[in-house]
């Protein structure tokens, strides 16, 4: 348990840094939210005084410290403002487009993990064989192609050619298959390799030459020990994947039409609406450091030196 | 696999090649506008036709390749750098020094990608520069978690303990001994890296933070072509098919080396 | 049963050239796929649509637009105007005059500083309350309440709709009289629309926000709204007027153009409407496949080059004219924009009843020889900035690159510079930068606001984009209208201004944008106007 | 030649509570010029940790070190520089004492370029010459690491400590990793390089037999406690510590 | 013929490397009788573990193997992976080399051994099976058995876990039990230990142990036959007693020489690399009596008179010699003996 806090522990300054960095850049960058809030329609022009009304009214005039402090004792207790443009409580934003998000991140993981695992399973097995030619050949192909590129061409495939699945959207499961095989695709292809690898590392081990010598079946030998000892380092990479493809999902919610809180950010950041970008790196961040958790909590379980005290790292 | 990787090698090879010879192969200048050919169709005049303002596509995917593949080069070998240095660093040092610089990474791993490359895209106003920090900012963290790793498997060998026995210095220690030892898998991320990088690059300019015009790397091209990819498939395939061909060179040759470097396979000995 | 190393390499790189080819293949024939299918508009192709369309709420019409067009209940107005969801006092005829609404006739009193409304009777919000003036007066204390309210649509300002208004009086139920300080000869121009909304008085909660979906008494009532994800319109039975043909509208939030199209054609959505709804070179591709019509209207839009005025080399009127005369605004329209917008050399938009036909010229000899004058033999570095929000709904891209091309030939070495916009605002207002590309809405149909904004010395516009134009004619001329309650003498001022605008260029126009939107022949009754489209007239094709 | 008062080591497990086990208990003996102390006792015993306060390499948590008198407890990295060069060890697992990415020569001219005690020319001269001495064929010289035996490393290893001339070394388990003859041709070496270069020995092992076989006097050492001191003869024939009789009839079982 | 539970005959194991053919194992002849310990002594590249291995054909697969087990009449290479498996663990059992890594780190003991008892004992309740698995590490004298069933591998030390290996061989009560360097890194108190539990893990079970170590101490105190290997060849072979005090090929002597109980003196020279080896005998540029015969010719297994290592009697050694003595009969690779 005390390397769990341990690692509780060390995720609070993390976020804190998060969000100071997010914080800084946002205000360093140039624009400015007032002159973005007073001018949203594009027809009138603010004045000077106006805009200076503004600024002050925003706080926006305060040091850059004193700003991001006010910001996080708000945020502390879990209010993390209004955005300048909707006036909608950030946080209330944040949760209602969260699911869209996550369920697909969710499934685009499961995707990779589907993609990736298995192929790679078979590809350390079944060695220099065709289907590991072939694996390798794919998991290359996938790797190289650009994101929004595959997305243009499943959409003409598959929603105009084909009329099979939704261009756009947010509703049913239909709606996510494509953007989730697009943020998918690339992970998918490293994790399959990631597999290969470990996979193959771990039927060399001296414990697999024990356990042939039981008289066991191969395939049952490799999926009770040589894939629990390999599943340990494909953990570690599934969490720190989680956090890149929740902020690669940006593209693929602006293509798709996907509600999500990518999609939010980018106009939030567009537009300079600092609450409504710090939100975003919030919960990103919040998603991250839990993931990580999560996945050392399982690192732990799976490895019981680690839970039984004693650092493996 | 030793043939296959110096096949990609050579692939690579020529592409570089054929972008950085661009001003003598390039049939056109590619920022000659040219109206009244707007939209031509793949022709002997134009091999790969002309686009929405009437410009030698097959030029500016010559002229554009020399962009994205040199910056992307340029990004990779800063992030080994700093990920080289912080992470020789933290697993070298240990105790509360590696606790703090894994806190940095951590951090920087926590900023969602995208949302970091816009906002500094945005700071530093767009172009090349910004292009290169926001890059560098999102990639350097998982090099030095790498390297960390490596680092602190290569501290336990007793040659590292041998040689401080002597009484040499810590940096002695790291650039003689420490360093060699990396080269293998610090040159099978290189390579890694560069293909993810060239990707971001094209996503960068999908969202129009890119490169400037009339700058036309390839992403650039592949955005600009979405409207005609209908009727007009040629002028998005062309720099999106160059994209994934450059990335899986690179990624070939990263497989490639990481398995001619890390293949001292000790089950041989072991047995005998 | 032992291979040799180079064989299985061998096999491996075969294999991996194969699957190289089959992607690109694949890549390539899901592209030409659909452009033959649209191309000669296969039979197949026919039978699909309509079976994705009927297995959606029969009566149901899915719409498309790139943004959420009900900010939602903290806007000034929840939703557009064009959505006809709420009715304004005023609004404006297609020729850009004020016109009738809930406000059947009015009176203005000799001295101009009294305007009677008499209210159309029988109108009743969708709530079931009546309109009537206690109604009338409720919004006008919401508007003194919430000013300034901002909005993506327009900014609801009690003092700029109706400055120094003093107070707003029932005079009878269905009547009410607007009382102001000195003289608003042309307060129904600046009534139009976004300037005089008219909800259900128990609509606000205690600070004047929405406290639930917008009561307006426009022919549809929005019954469902997802924020960015679609507003349900419903048609309203009790509407005065001539009701919606269509039962449901929904209308979706897809805010890529590709995406849109692609939804267009794969029978997803019936139509597109708002701003930037499809651009030009989309347009062009869609109509290849006879399935689909577009339809344009005049716009409120004019596109500009803004030079900054404040320092070399566009201090120099003659520099601003050479701009001007070498751009050929004819072939940018016809090449770029598929000849839908009109050019134009007029600063103000052809949509506002003022309007006076200046043709665009053309001119590059003059326009080289003129440049050379200012700049003498050296060559200038000028930066062109580029809004990114631009880039989506206009080629602007495109433009830019043949800006640059073009102003080579006036010495000028033009750099690019695609800003997102608050750091084109930025740019703007601290005057790094030499030409800006912009458009520029007509806020109401009286141009005062906009000639004003641009060209007087302390204009808004002419200060925050650093476009540094002072003419002393100029202040006096715009002292003077403001004070001229005869419409014919106005109007002879606001010529005399637009033809110093045009030929002294505090920026340089460039055409007026037309608004452009694309449906499915399945729907008829659908087309564009100045704002908006025509949504109550839409219905299936029987 | 080197005296040790009340040397101790403590390693703490987890920083935060202060919990950790004492690896070495507090140890007072000496070791004289020219003789060879043994080290005996089972993996985890404190045996190398012990070593490795000796020669600094890690920080003791109290006691002393004289080394020919002065007390170098104190000294920093600087200060213990110039002491490096008559202070060697080496190490048990052969295929990681060498640097896997360098030849052999640049390992066995490591020392003396660092120490700047030579010009290369003459740091060659001296290597061919050391290398006669260990019995190691001249034309190996440019091979890496992993292609010659372990018996063949720890020679190069030896020859790399002669170098520099040293007056003590401390050996690590330098055989255990090697087969028996081969493990007879080091200590062989080990033994004859000991009287011609007039060496001291800290020799540290698992195996009895071999320790009375290379030492003048063994310690053995049970939990980081040295239980009992004295002559190799002695210690073999009448052990006092019912720990060392264990370990002497552990090898008695062998002989009958 | 009755007693012999295994007859190895012209046994060669060969590797494809990078470097070239690598022979493991040379014509290995060898006969392993029931409740008989024999041993098998060799250094590191000797080809002793592969040897090991081939019995129950667990080498890698690019090794390519000729020659014949016969075990109990079958012959093992001629058995279908699904005829082998059935052998493995319940015949021939094999105790693998290096304990510290032979054990799943991430499943407890128990579970290793249950999986080992329920393969051979099929469907039983998981009581039985955790008493039975508690049995074999008592059988074993481990302390507390059961606890341990619910330990994990990092947390037993090196003999510990020798025996926790030795119990799951005994597992399936195999009737060829082979130890693959049980004594290797152990500590000298453990090693008698283990010595100790192999020996009388034989007695008690009455099952063959073929032993492969380079311990020589422990070979002499505990196996009744030996054999000698050297660069993939058995030089040298015969009842332990006899071989330890009169060792007739000189690299035994040698390597009895070296053996610090035993004056530690080194032979010359270093063992032959394996992708080139020598064409006559294996030994002949480090053998102290070499003739010029021995570097051409390759010297043949040849009896010596029992005193006297002078006389010639040639015989050449067949499996079906008849009338041999009970006791095999003490042999080696010589031309000395010719």
């Amino acid at each position: 348990m005390a390397y769990f806090i341990r690692r509780l522990a060390a995720a609070v300054p993390v976020l804190i840094g998060i969000t100071f960095i997010a914080f800084a850049l946002s205000v360093a960058s140039p624009g400015d939210p007032a002159v973005e809030l007073l001018s949203m329609n594009g027809f009138s022009q603010p004045t000077e005084e106006q805009i200076a009304v503004k600024r002050e009214e925003m706080g926006l005039n305060d040091p850059l410290l004193a700003q991001y402090g006010h910001w996080l004792s708000k945020a502390l207790q879990g209010d993390l403002g209004t955005s300048y443009m909707t006036k909608e409580s950030v946080s209330g934003e944040l949760l209602r487009r969260l699911p869209a998000t996550l369920s697909l991140s969710l499934l685009a993981v499961l995707f990779a993990v589907l993609l990736g695992v298995p192929s790679g399973m078979l590809m350390a097995i079944r060695r220099n064989r065709l289907f590991d030619h072939i694996g390798r050949a794919l998991a290359l192909i996938l790797v190289s192609i650009p994101g929004f590129w595959l997305a243009i061409m499943l959409i003409a495939l598959w929603s105009e050619k084909l009329q099979l699945l939704p261009t756009s959207g947010y509703g049913t499961w239909k709606h996510l298959l494509m953007p989730a095989v697009v943020l998918a695709s690339g992970t998918g292809a490293i994790l399959m390799r990631l597999t290969r690898a470990a996979l193959l590392e771990e039927l060399n081990k001296d414990y697999m030459l024990t356990a042939r010598a039981k008289g066991l079946r191969e395939s049952f030998i490799v999926l009770r020990h040589a894939l629990r000892n390999a599943c340990i380092p494909l953990l570690t990479v599934i969490g720190s994947y989680f956090g890149a493809i929740v902020g690669g999902s940006v593209i693929v919610e602006v293509i798709f039409a996907v509600p999500g809180i990518g999609r939010f950010a980018m106009d939030g950041i567009f537009r300079r609406d600092y609450p409504v970008i710090q939100g975003y790196v919030v919960f990103t961040g919040l998603i991250y450091v839990l993931f990580n958790l999560a996945t050392d909590l399982c690192y732990g379980l799976a490895h019981p030196q680690i839970r039984l005290g004693g650092k493996l790292r | 696999m030793k043939m296959s990787y110096r096949a990609a090698a050579g692939l690579l090879a020529f592409v570089l090649l054929a972008s950085l010879l661009a001003p003598l192969l390039a049939p056109y200048d590619p920022n000659q506008i040219n109206m009244a050919q707007r939209l031509a169709p793949l022709s002997s005049v134009h091999w790969l036709g002309t686009d929405t303002l009437g410009r030698d596509v097959l030029s500016r995917i010559l002229y554009g390749g020399r962009v994205s593949i040199v910056l992307a080069l340029a990004v990779t070998l800063a992030t080994m750098l700093v990920g080289l240095l912080l992470g020789t660093i933290s697993g070298y040092a240990g105790g509360w020094i590696d606790e703090a610089i894994q806190i940095v990474v951590s951090i920087f791993q926590g900023l969602p990608g995208l949302a970091l490359m816009l906002a500094i895209a945005g700071t530093l106003g767009p172009g090349v520069k910004s292009l290169f920090v926001a890059l560098l900012f999102t990639s350097w963290a998982d090099f030095s978690r790498v390297v960390r790793g490596e680092v602190m498997k290569i501290r336990e060998e007793s040659y590292v303990e041998g040689t401080r026995a002597l009484g040499a210095g810590h940096v002695y220690i790291i650039g003689r001994h420490m360093l060699p030892n990396l080269l293998g898998p610090l040159i099978v991320l290189f390579t890694i890296r560069i293909g993810r990088v060239i990707l971001s690059i094209a996503s960068l300019s999908f969202l129009g933070l890119g490169l400037q015009p009339p700058a036309a790397d390839w992403g650039v091209m592949v955005n600009d072509a979405r409207p005609y990819f209908r009727s007009y498939p040629h002028l998005m395939i062309a720099p999106g098919l160059c994209i994934a061909a450059v990335s899986l060179c690179i990624n070939w040759l990263g497989d490639g080396l990481r398995d001619k470097l890390d293949t001292r396979t000790e089950k041989e000995h072991s047995l005998l | 049963m032992k291979r040799t190393q180079t064989a299985k390499n061998k096999k491996r790189i075969g294999v991996l050239f194969s699957l190289c080819l089959l992607l690109a293949l694949m890549g390539c024939s899901a592209a030409n796929g659909s452009n033959e299918s649209s191309g000669n508009n296969g039979l197949s192709q026919q039978s699909a649509a309509p079976s994705a369309a009927a297995d959606a709420a029969s009566e149901e019409i899915v719409l498309a637009a790139p943004r959420d067009l009900a900010p939602g209940p903290q806007d000034a107005y929840y939703t557009s105007t064009i959505l006809y969801v709420w009715e304004p006092l005023i609004t404006a005829s297609e020729d850009g005059k004020p016109a009738p609404k809930l406000a059947e006739a009015w009176e203005m009193s000799a001295d101009g500083k009294e305007w009677t409304f008499m209210l159309r009777k029988g109108v009743t919000f969708h709530d079931g309350a009546p309109f009537n003036a206690d109604a009338v007066l409720a919004n006008f204390a919401r508007y003194k309440q919430v000013s300034p309210k901002s909005s993506p649509f327009y900014t609801l300002d009690i003092n700029n709709s109706y400055p120094s208004l003093k107070e707003a009086v029932k005079v009878d139920d269905s009547t009410i009289k607007l009382i102001f300080d000195n003289p608003q000869p042309t307060l129904l121009y600046s009534m139009i629309n976004f300037s005089s909304p008219m909800y259900s008085p128990n609509n606000f909660d205690e600070n004047g926000d929405f406290n639930g979906l917008p009561q307006g008494t426009g022919p549809f009532k929005l019954v469902q709204h997802e924020k960015d994800q679609f507003s349900l319109l419903e048609a309203y039975d009790g509407y005065y007027g001539e009701k919606a043909k269509a039962q449901k509208i929904r209308v979706r939030v897809i805010p890529d153009p590709d995406t849109r199209l692609a939804a267009l054609k794969s029978g997803e959505i019936l139509g597109v409407m708002d701003l930037g709804a499809i651009p030009p070179a989309l347009a062009e591709e869609l109509l290849k496949d006879d399935r689909f019509a577009v339809s344009t209207a005049k716009s409120t839009i004019s596109h500009y080059l803004h030079p900054n005025g404040a320092k070399a080399p566009f201090n120099d009127v003659k520099m601003r004219q050479a701009l001007s005369l070498m751009i050929d605004r004819e072939q940018l329209v016809k090449e770029l924009y598929l000849g839908y917008p009109t050019a134009t050399a007029n600063i103000l938009n052809s949509t506002s009843p003022f309007y006076k036909d200046i043709p665009a010229v053309h001119h590059s000899e003059k326009a080289i020889a003129l440049a050379h004058e200012v700049l003498g033999d050296s060559r200038q570095a000028v930066t062109l900035i580029v809004p990114t929000y631009g880039l989506d709904r206009y080629p602007y891209k495109a433009q830019a690159e043949l800006l640059q091309a073009v102003l080579q030939e006036l010495q000028l070495d033009v750099t690019i510079q695609i800003l997102d916009g608050a750091a084109y605002k930025e740019a703007q207002a601290q005057g790094n930068f030499d030409l800006a590309m912009a458009t520029q809405g007509l806020p109401n149909g009286d141009p005062y606001t906009i000639l004003n904004n641009y060209m007087a010395s302390e204009g808004s516009s002419n200060k925050s984009y650093t476009l540094g134009y002072t003419n002393a004619r100029v202040d006096e001329l715009l002292n003077q209208v403001k004070a001229t309650l005869n419409m014919d003498d106005r109007a002879a001022i606001y010529n005399e201004l637009q033809d110093i605008a045009a030929e002294e260029l505090p920026t340089i126009p460039l055409f007026n944008d037309a608004s452009l939107i694309a449906y499915n022949k399945e729907i008829t009754g659908y087309g564009a106007l100045v704002y908006g489209t025509t949504l109550p007239q839409l219905e299936r094709v029987q | 030649m080197l005296e040790i008062i009340e040397l101790h080591k403590r390693y703490r497990s987890n920083w935060l509570t202060g919990r950790g086990h004492q690896a070495v208990e507090p140890a007072t003996f000496h070791i004289a010029e020219g003789e060879s102390l043994g080290l005996v006792g089972e993996s985890g015993s404190g045996k190398s940790t012990l070593a490795r306060l000796l020669l600094k390499l890690i920080s003791a948590d109290g006691g002393r070190i004289l080394y020919k008198g002065t007390d170098i407890s104190g000294y920093s990295l600087k200060q213990m520089r110039p002491l490096r060069r008559e202070l060697q060890i080496m190490f048990q697992h052969p295929h990681s004492a060498l640097n896997p990415r360098r030849t052999l020569l640049d390992s066995l001219l490591e020392p003396v370029l660092l120490h700047r005690i030579m010009n290369k020319a003459a740091a060659r001269e001296k290597a061919l010459a050391l290398l006669d001495v260990v019995g190691i064929r001249a034309e190996l010289l440019p091979r890496y690491p992993h292609q010659i035996s372990g018996g063949q490393i720890q020679r190069i290893v030896i020859a790399r400590a002669l170098m520099l001339e040293p007056k003590f070394l401390v050996l690590d388990e330098p055989t255990s990793m090697l087969d028996v003859s081969v493990q007879a041709q080091v200590t062989q070496l080990l033994q004859r390089i000991r009287k011609e270069f007039g060496l001291t020995y800290l020799f540290i092992s698992h195996d009895l037999e071999l320790v009375r076989h290379m030492c003048d006097r063994i310690g053995v050492m049970k939990e980081g406690r040295i239980v009992e001191l004295d002559e190799s003869e002695r210690i073999m024939e009448r052990p006092q510590h019912p720990y060392t009789k264990q370990l002497v009839n552990a090898f008695q079982a062998f002989k009958q | 013929m009755s007693d012999t539970l295994m007859v190895i005959k012209q046994l060669d194991v060969s590797f494809q490397t990078r470097e070239g053919l690598v022979q493991a194992v040379d014509g290995a002849t060898l006969e392993l009788k029931h409740g008989r310990i024999f041993g098998l002594i060799g250094e590191t590249g000797s080809g002793k573990s592969v040897l090991g291995l081939s019995l129950v054909r667990l080498l890698p697969a690019h090794a390519s193997v000729s020659g014949s087990l016969l075990y109990k009449g079958k012959d093992l290479l001629q058995l279908s992976p699904k005829e082998m498996r059935q052998i493995r663990g319940r015949e021939i059992a094999l105790i693998p080399q290096n304990p510290a890594s032979s054990l799943n780190p991430v499943m407890t003991l128990g579970s290793q051994l249950r999986e080992a008892i329920r393969a051979y004992a099929g469907r039983t309740g998981s009581k039985r099976l955790n008493a039975q698995a508690a049995g074999l590490l008592h059988a074993m004298n481990m302390p507390d058995a059961e606890q341990q069933l619910r330990r994990y591998p990092f947390q037993l030390s090196g003999g510990m876990k020798q025996r926790v290996l030795a119990a799951m061989g005994l597992a399936g009560s195999p009737s060829l039990l082979i130890a693959d360097e049980p004594t290797k890194g152990l500590d000298a108190l453990i090693r008698v230990q283990v010595t100790e539990m192999l020996a009388n893990m034989a007695r008690r079970t009455g099952a063959a142990l073929l032993l492969i170590t380079h311990d020589l101490d422990v070979a002499r105190v505990l196996c009744d036959e030996v054999g000698v290997m050297y660069a993939g060849q058995i030089i040298e072979q015969g009842p332990a007693k006899e071989l330890f005090a009169q060792p007739m090929h000189p690299y035994t002597r040698g390597l009895i020489a070296s053996m610090p109980s035993r004056g530690m003196i080194p032979i010359a020279g270093t063992a032959p690399s394996l992708t080139d080896r020598p064409a006559g005998c294996k030994f002949y540029d480090r053998c102290g009596s070499a003739m010029p015969r021995c570097e051409a010719e390759q010297p043949d297994l040849y009896k010596s008179a029992h005193t006297e290592i002078t006389n010639k009697e040639t015989e050449p050694i067949d499996g079906t010699a008849k009338g041999q003595q009970a006791a095999a009969k003490h042999k080696a690779r010589c031309f000395l003996y010719a």
